[in-house]
């Protein structure tokens, strides 16, 4: 089985990779304490913990399972499990998953009980989810010997074993025998219905950036699965009779990001006019010939925290009229913005963004530029670092743990501890945010968090679009394909005839 | 300096640098500089056709760009009308510009192909802003009339005309801002010997109806002959001889002269029954030229030393080894054996082989022992120490002293030992720049 | 001048030209517009361990320290280590470097191997059907961009004829030798072939276009030499004229163009690499670009630079055994 | 005659059978009618036209003429060594070689009489078979006939070489290039390749050099035309032209490019080894001088004809035409300096449509006359002096001069 993808992975290191594309790969070789369902509802499952229980606050006791072994031969302990925790949670070791467990002081083995105890700085009601999003679990022993090698070597308790690596080139894992894995059976993964025997037995991921390469790659059989494909691409491959698209809707919320404080954004009536300005079909059918999901808040349905309500209920309709009475209400008509669109990041990108731009241009009291930038050069303009960041931008927001507070916290807090892209500063969200981050109760919480969508709505912190689509293109011979919304390729979603 | 003096020379000298960079000299990889012109003196009078002659490579060409100032000399001075042109600052240097012009061998690539002859011979005019335009024109069409080109012609491109037409366009550029000075550098040699005789004689005609000063350099004795009035011969950057035509082509004094003049064949049914004693070998490198007279290397007239009587071509032949010892040693390489090879016989093998090669025979004198010694010793590829051997035992005062020239009468100076009244004595210690290795 | 003192001097050259080319490496982090400190620290590590990282990388030091500090380290080999993948820049480069080598070299006997003898049979043929014919293929592979050529090669060859691999390097070139001479095993060397046919034609075909004109108009200017004639005037036959000396001759050009073109097959084998998912320092520094990993960007710029310049040097020495005149300058007279 | 016939594009083969060529006891090379022409974008350059002469056994015949006068052309023609767009059109040349002849004598025998063969209705194969062996050529410039990048020694080795597969294996094409095969193609199109020379090939190269007086031969063979001078190179070239022991050696300006005291060393050492081996030369030259010191006999060109030849007496005292008058009145002697008296006008056009149908020298010539309208035949004056201008036959009359149709002295026609 051959996945290309359009990126790779330069580093095996479970706990410091970047982007989706690395958590593909590693992740056929590592297993987490707790996993997500990503098949499923995307609810925390249990992998190498047995299960958990928040025995205080901000405490969090996870079980261990027992007897099972690392690819090298070695016993999985509570001691490598507390290990794996501490690397990520030191800021000092500075590992790129410690985003999840930023609420994580660290993690002591219990005595007398194969379990560890997870030390909070703050209650953190998601921190399961978080888990099941972060890092693998590695070695404590291998681990400290091989501290320079981590990332070109790989020592697991996966069902895959690393077979060759070439950094950013290609990765070839083989299946282990069922019986030396330590659920053979896939009975913890709940929307796994075969055995590991089904899966596999060679997997090798590539990565070729060009589109066309990939496509060719599929169409000379050469790869069952890529990414990436294009709309434009989606006819040939479908009639080449040997390979087929499959589209998937992902939890990237493609939005448009305003600054506060700077004019005319910082005011309602001009952020509910672009609101109002945006024809949302229309987009996606023209530019991206229908591939994608409208959508009214930024949470997808699928989430913890969405707000059904706002399903239907669109607050604010295409109504390019209305939108040049609030301009003018704003006192801001007549007003030139400039929207900042990456290039080469989110699909088909820059032409969707000019589109955008082209349709608020349309109104009769404002004027719009696009500035288009190379992704990396994009990137480093929205980085936090970055000062004066622009006030005005194209952004897609995706990959995390399935809870509404990470779109929200992430994108329109002020002060929080991982609001790191957001532009956006409300007293009312604020509250909201701090008030989900102390709430334990389940029910009490989804209301919280619904309250805060619908007020991330009204006070028209963003312009969310729609959420983008991901294609896929799989030879005839792959069955059972199941894309998933977090744009990863794992093993558990293919199989092969 | 006399009145009748328009251009007087003094002791140019122009070396040209090779373009070594800092890391050839770093890396000892400096070339010698090539000594183009190496310290020459001549006047030229006021309306005289002065000829500068020589081989290919003797520095004449050099002169010429030198004394006009499109080369800056090494040293020395060129006085025109008694002003060092070294010395000029710009604006003085374009009044000079004016007076002097000059005309080069190939009329071909001298004219800028994308102007019409009209313009080509305007050009200088209008660089120097003289005359109105109507007064230019009329000035062009007098001056092409005057070398033999119709008005009607002054339309057309260089390319139209034959070779000679066109070094007559040449000739009427240069004329054209009235100068008082012309340097001809080889007008004729590229034009068929028809055409060059009528070039020749429009010069001619020219000199007389404006009172030019001419320097005519040229390679060709005939041409010389016919066209100058005074001839200074070249070798190797020196100058060997200078004087009216008539007498250095009638009695050259310098063996070289005489050479140079024997070499030529000529026109005529005696030819094939005439002997020329001409030169053997080579012109040496100007980068590193013999030291001495600068001829002594080729020179059948060579000064033999004092105690010893050779044949003068077995002594001649001596002179030869001696150089080429001196300069280029590993061209005998062939001649050489390994240096652990103590084997008598082969080493007087190679060492007869040697003499036979250089025409060295057996001699009846004590010259017989230093001149085996010698040959031995590079036989055994021990150059230096030959060469060191040869110039202890055999001094030529050709070749330890430069002739500087002496006036002998008549107008006339020659650089030759020969020439001198009295030989001046040959220095006691033996010259220092015989470690100069060539390579 | 002897051939050590022209290694040698050519040595200091090739070092001054290396030096230069890394000062203008060095620059170019001065020169971005993003802050050097954010391009060469993740986004994602918390302020506290940002300071004890512009500390370590010695970014609060001033630009001299900084730089001879650079300097230092790329004498040593030290090229840093990658921020993507905390590998060192070395380990990375020496993975891609012979990758790159490969198809450079195999894009250049492409294109020799085509177009000499189009050249040699369009000079010969002057003004005649087969001069035109390579002209008309010399102006098309000049005129056709790489990426495009690389594209509709794959299209027509792998996908639809399926005759080669659309895109991959299975074996290393040191790999599949190592193969066949130790174990008499094909399979790899077979497979390099393979893999590498389609990049090495893309790649060389523009310059099979050049090297085919140049070759024509220096054999042209060679056949109206003088010394042909004489050639053939004392009887010669035909082809050692033709190939003993007036190609030999005609190439003393061609080899100055390919040594200065290996250097741009390195960089036009950053659009064919990416194109053929072909593992080479072209591909690697797009994606360094992409991620904006400094110290891997101007590891393979120095890479490149190095190799640039050896080859050249390489080039400089093939030039003496080619062209005798070279060496042997400033000793005749 | 036939001068004008531009549809001419093979060699007319009957040539030789409206008037038979008669062969002289020492005749080595009988030239008739020979025209050769070029296909310019301007037009057709008559280069040679209508040429006859003859070259006897052992003797040096001397070409003179001005530059394109076509005396380079008449050389490269009895070599074939014309390349486009210049052709033979028409013309025998006739040279003898008894083996040839056997040969041929069958299967071609228009191409044959008695031990002379036509070398323009042979296979060209065979024509070209001749040359280094039969024919062998020495050029003016030295510095630019041999290959900058191959030894001075190996060029004349292959001389040396190709003389001896040929004397070997007189016919074959092949046996010349035997041992140089696709590997050693492209090999010797990087490498300094020794493939086709061979060691003894080698050795006789460096006699060679040692017998056109070039000191340490062994060493400079081993050196590349860059370190030569220009008198040693062209001692070199001459060693390479008598490698092949021609009959006939054809020399082109051999010492215009050199200095006149390396001019003499080269025409002595030329005019020896002509003596010694007792082969004929071509001697091309423009300069007379050069011509008196070793020619037997000349002939003058003008416009692609021979105007005047004869023994160099009879032509330097006894000549005719205006143009060998003018050519002699031009030179500038170094020993006396009078006046010169040069031919007025130009080089003539040689250009087909500009040349007309008369005597190209007319337009030039102070003693044109009316029937200089149309082109003078070749009148015999005596045995050794033949000469193409009416003052053979009748004087100058000053009435009939048509000079006032040119323009005088000076002067361009336009």
């Amino acid at each position: 089985m051959i996945v290309t993808q359009g990126a790779h992975t330069g580093t095996m290191d479970p706990q410091d990779f970047t982007g989706s594309p690395a958590r593909s790969i590693i992740f056929n070789a590592y297993d987490k304490l707790i996993t997500l369902d990503f098949l499923g509802d995307g609810s925390p499952i249990p992998q190498l913990a047995s299960g958990w229980d928040r025995i205080e606050d901000e405490v969090l006791r996870i079980n261990i399972r027992d007897g099972i072994t690392f690819h090298d031969g070695s016993e999985f302990t509570k001691e490598d499990a507390a290990y794996s925790i501490n690397r990520v949670a030191d800021p000092d070791v500075g590992m790129t998953t410690r985003r999840e467990l930023l609420n994580v002081e660290g993690a002591d083995v219990v005595d007398g009980e194969n379990a560890i105890d997870l030390q909070l700085t703050a209650p953190d009601p998601i921190i399961v989810q978080r888990l099941g999003f972060a890092g693998g679990v590695i070695n404590q022993d291998w681990a400290e010997e091989n501290d320079q090698d981590i990332g070109q070597i790989e020592n697991g308790t996966g069902p895959y074993r690393l077979v060759d690596f070439e950094p950013d080139v290609s990765v070839t894992f083989e299946r282990l025998d069922p019986d030396e894995y330590w659920d053979p059976e896939l009975e913890h993964q709940p929307a796994v219905d075969q055995s590991l025997e089904a899966f596999p037995e060679e997997l090798t991921y590539q990565a070729s950036s060009e589109a066309s390469t990939r496509i060719s790659q599929l169409l000379a059989e050469e790869s069952h699965i890529i990414n990436g494909v294009l709309p434009e691409d989606m006819e040939r491959i479908n009639d080449s009779g040997h390979a087929e698209v499959r589209d998937v809707a992902t939890d990237r919320t493609m939005m448009l990001m305003m600054k506060y404080d700077v004019e005319p954004f910082s005011s309602l009536q001009f952020r509910q006019a672009l609101n109002h300005a945006i024809d949302k079909e229309t987009l996606i059918e023209t530019v991206l010939e229908g591939l994608g999901q409208v959508t009214h808040q930024v949470t997808p349905e699928t989430w913890f925290g969405h707000d059904p309500g706002l399903l239907e209920e669109d607050m604010y309709p295409y109504d390019p009229g209305r939108a040049e009475e609030l301009i003018e209400e704003s006192g801001h008509a007549g007003s030139e913005i400039t929207l900042a669109v990456p290039q080469g990041r989110y699909l088909k990108d820059s032409e969707v963004g000019q589109a955008i731009a082209g349709q608020l241009d349309s109104l009769s009291n404002l004027t719009v530029d696009v500035e288009i930038r190379e992704w990396s050069s994009h990137r480093d303009l929205i980085s936090p670092e970055y000062d004066p960041a622009p006030a005005f931008h194209f952004f897609g927001f995706g990959s995390a743990p399935n809870d509404a507070s990470i779109k929200i916290d992430r994108n329109f807090t002020t002060g929080r501890l991982d609001s790191d892209f957001s532009i956006f500063s409300d007293p009312d969200i604020d509250a909201l945010s701090e008030e989900a981050a102390n709430t334990l109760d389940t029910g009490e919480r989804e209301e919280i968090l619904q309250e805060a969508n619908r007020v991330v709505m009204e006070k028209a912190a963003c312009v969310p679009i729609y959420f983008q689509a991901a294609l896929f293109g799989t030879n005839t011979d792959v069955v059972d394909f199941t894309p998933i919304p977090k744009e990863e390729i794992y093993w558990f979603s293919m199989n092969m005839q | 300096m006399s009145s009748d003096t328009l251009v007087s020379v003094e002791d140019l000298e122009k070396h040209f640098d090779p373009e070594d960079s800092f890391l050839d000299k770093l890396l000892n990889l400096e070339t010698p500089p090539v000594q183009a012109v190496d310290g020459v003196s001549f006047d030229i009078k006021r309306g005289e056709t002065f000829g500068l002659v020589g081989e290919s490579g003797c520095g004449k060409s050099t002169i010429g760009k030198t004394i006009l100032r499109l080369l800056e000399p090494t040293g020395g001075a060129t006085y025109f009308e008694d002003e060092n042109i070294y010395e000029m600052d710009k604006s003085e240097l374009n009044t000079l510009r004016q007076d002097i012009q000059i005309v080069f061998q190939d009329p071909f690539s001298s004219l800028n192909p994308r102007l019409t002859v009209g313009e080509i011979v305007r050009e200088p005019l209008d660089i120097h802003d003289i005359g109105t335009k109507a007064e230019r024109r009329e000035k062009v069409v007098a001056m092409l009339e005057r070398v033999g080109l119709s008005e009607d012609q002054i339309d057309r491109y260089p390319r139209e005309f034959s070779g000679g037409q066109r070094q007559r366009i040449c000739i009427a550029r240069a004329l054209v801002l009235e100068p008082e000075f012309i340097l001809l550098d080889e007008p004729v040699s590229a034009l068929d010997v028809s055409v060059q005789a009528q070039v020749l004689n429009l010069l001619d005609d020219l000199q007389k109806e404006f009172g030019l000063t001419y320097l005519f350099i040229a390679h060709d004795l005939g041409v010389v002959r016919y066209i100058c009035d005074r001839v200074a011969v070249m070798y190797l950057g020196r100058l060997v001889e200078i004087g009216p035509t008539d007498m250095i082509f009638d009695d050259p004094q310098h063996p070289y002269t005489r050479a140079l003049l024997e070499s030529i064949p000529r026109a005529d049914l005696q030819e094939q029954h005439r002997t020329i004693e001409g030169v053997s070998g080579d012109v040496p490198s100007p980068r590193n030229p013999p030291n001495g007279c600068r001829f002594h290397t080729r020179c059948r007239d060579v000064i033999q030393p004092p105690d010893f009587e050779f044949e003068q071509e077995t002594w001649q032949n001596l002179v030869t080894l001696q150089h080429r010892l001196e300069t280029n040693p590993r061209s005998l390489s062939e001649y050489t054996i390994d240096e652990d090879t103590s084997d008598k016989e082969t080493i007087a093998r190679h060492a007869s082989r040697i003499r036979e090669v250089f025409g060295l025979p057996t001699l009846n004198s004590d010259a017989e022992s230093v001149i085996n010694k010698a040959a031995h010793l590079a036989v055994q590829g021990n150059f230096s120490e030959a060469h060191q051997t040869l110039n202890n035992a055999f001094t030529t005062i050709c070749r330890t002293r430069d002739p500087s020239g002496i006036d002998i009468g008549e107008d006339r100076e020659v650089a030759c030992f020969l020439c001198y009244d009295e030989p001046p004595s040959i220095p006691k210690t033996p010259d220092a720049s015989t470690e100069n290795d060539n390579d | 001048m002897s051939l050590l003192k022209f290694t040698i001097k050519r040595t200091i050259h090739g070092i001054v030209v290396a030096w230069a080319a890394l000062t203008i490496i060095f620059a170019l982090r001065f020169i971005s517009p993003v802050d050097i400190a954010s391009a060469l620290i993740p986004p994602d590590v918390p302020p506290t361990a940002r300071e004890s990282l512009i500390e370590d990388l010695g970014l609060d030091q001033p630009w001299y320290v900084q730089y001879l500090r650079y300097i230092g380290g790329v004498v040593q080999g030290d090229l840093g280590y990658s921020y993507v993948s905390r590998i060192s820049v070395n380990q990375l480069a020496i993975n891609r470097l012979p990758a790159t080598l490969e198809l450079a070299v195999a894009a250049t006997l492409v294109s020799v191997v085509l177009s000499i003898p189009l050249g040699v049979i369009s000079a010969t043929n002057r003004h005649q059907v087969p001069d035109y014919l390579a002209s008309f293929f010399a102006l098309l592979g000049i005129s056709t961009p790489n990426f495009w050529l690389g594209i509709m090669l794959v299209l027509l060859v792998s996908v639809m004829l399926g005759w080669f691999p659309t895109s991959g390097r299975e074996f290393g070139f040191y790999e599949a030798m190592r193969l066949l001479i130790l174990d008499g095993n094909r399979y790899g060397i077979i497979q390099w072939l393979y893999h590498i046919t389609l990049p090495a034609i893309t790649l060389g075909t523009y310059y099979v276009a050049l090297l085919t004109r140049l070759t024509r108009s220096e054999m042209l200017d060679q056949l109206s030499e003088e010394y042909v004639r004489v050639l053939r005037a004392k009887g010669l036959p035909e082809t050692l004229v033709t190939f003993k000396h007036v190609l030999r001759n005609s190439l003393i050009p061609v080899v100055t163009v390919l040594g200065l073109q290996f250097g741009s097959f390195i960089n036009g084998a950053v659009v064919v690499e990416v194109v053929f998912r072909w593992p080479g320092m072209g591909e690697f520094l797009i994606r360094a670009i992409r991620t904006v990993d400094w110290p891997v960007i101007q590891g393979t710029l120095i890479i490149i630079a190095i190799t640039w310049v050896t080859i050249n040097f390489g080039v400089d020495i093939l030039y003496t055994i080619i062209d005798p005149r070279v060496t042997l300058e400033g000793e005749s007279e | 005659m036939t001068h004008n016939d531009a549809s001419t594009t093979s060699v007319q083969r009957s040539a030789g059978t409206d008037n038979e060529p008669d062969f002289g006891p020492n005749t080595l090379l009988k030239v008739r009618n020979l025209s050769t022409r070029f296909f310019t974008d301007e037009g057709q350059v008559n280069a040679v036209e209508s040429l006859d002469f003859e070259v006897k056994e052992g003797e040096v015949f001397g070409i003179v003429g001005e530059s394109g006068s076509g005396k380079s052309v008449t050389g490269l023609s009895i070599l074939d060594l014309i390349e486009s767009p210049g052709r033979i059109t028409d013309g025998e040349i006739w040279f003898r070689n008894r083996s040839l002849a056997d040969e041929f004598n069958e299967q071609q025998s228009q191409a044959v009489r008695d031990e002379f063969v036509n070398l323009l209705e042979l296979p060209e194969s065979v024509h070209r078979s001749l040359r280094g062996n039969s024919f062998s050529m020495i050029f003016q410039d030295p510095m630019s006939s041999f290959d900058p990048t191959s030894t001075v020694g190996e060029q004349i080795a292959e001389a040396v070489e190709v003389q001896q597969r040929t004397s070997s294996n007189p016919r074959s094409a092949r046996s010349r290039t035997q041992g140089y095969g696709f590997k050693s193609m492209v090999l010797g199109s990087i490498l300094p390749s020794k493939s086709f020379v061979t060691e003894p090939s080698m050795e006789r190269a460096i006699e060679l050099l040692e017998l056109v007086g070039i000191p340490d031969p062994k060493k400079r063979a081993q050196e590349y035309p860059h370190q030569f001078s220009g008198g040693m190179l062209q001692r070199a070239m001459i060693a390479q032209a008598l490698a092949g022991e021609p009959d006939l050696l054809i020399a082109d300006e051999p010492t215009t490019a050199l200095d006149v005291t390396i001019q003499a060393q080269i025409l002595s050492l030329l005019s020896d080894i002509q003596e010694e081996r007792g082969m004929s030369v071509i001697l091309i030259t423009h300069n007379l001088g050069v011509v008196a010191r070793v020619a037997d006999r000349l002939g003058v060109m003008y416009a692609g004809e021979i105007a005047e030849r004869g023994t160099l007496k009879e032509i330097f005292e006894n000549h005719t035409h205006p143009y060998t008058a003018g050519l002699l009145g031009s030179i500038p002697e170094i020993d006396e300096a009078e006046r010169l008296r040069p031919i007025p006008g130009n080089v003539p056009s040689l250009l087909d449509h500009e040349m007309g149908d008369r005597c190209y020298f007319a337009d030039r010539c102070p003693k044109a006359m009316e029937e200089c309208m149309e082109k003078p035949p070749e009148y015999e004056i005596n045995d050794d002096h033949r000469v193409r201008c009416y003052l053979a036959n009748r004087e100058f009359d000053e009435d009939r001069s048509i000079r006032d149709h040119f323009d005088g002295e000076g002067g361009e026609p336009s």
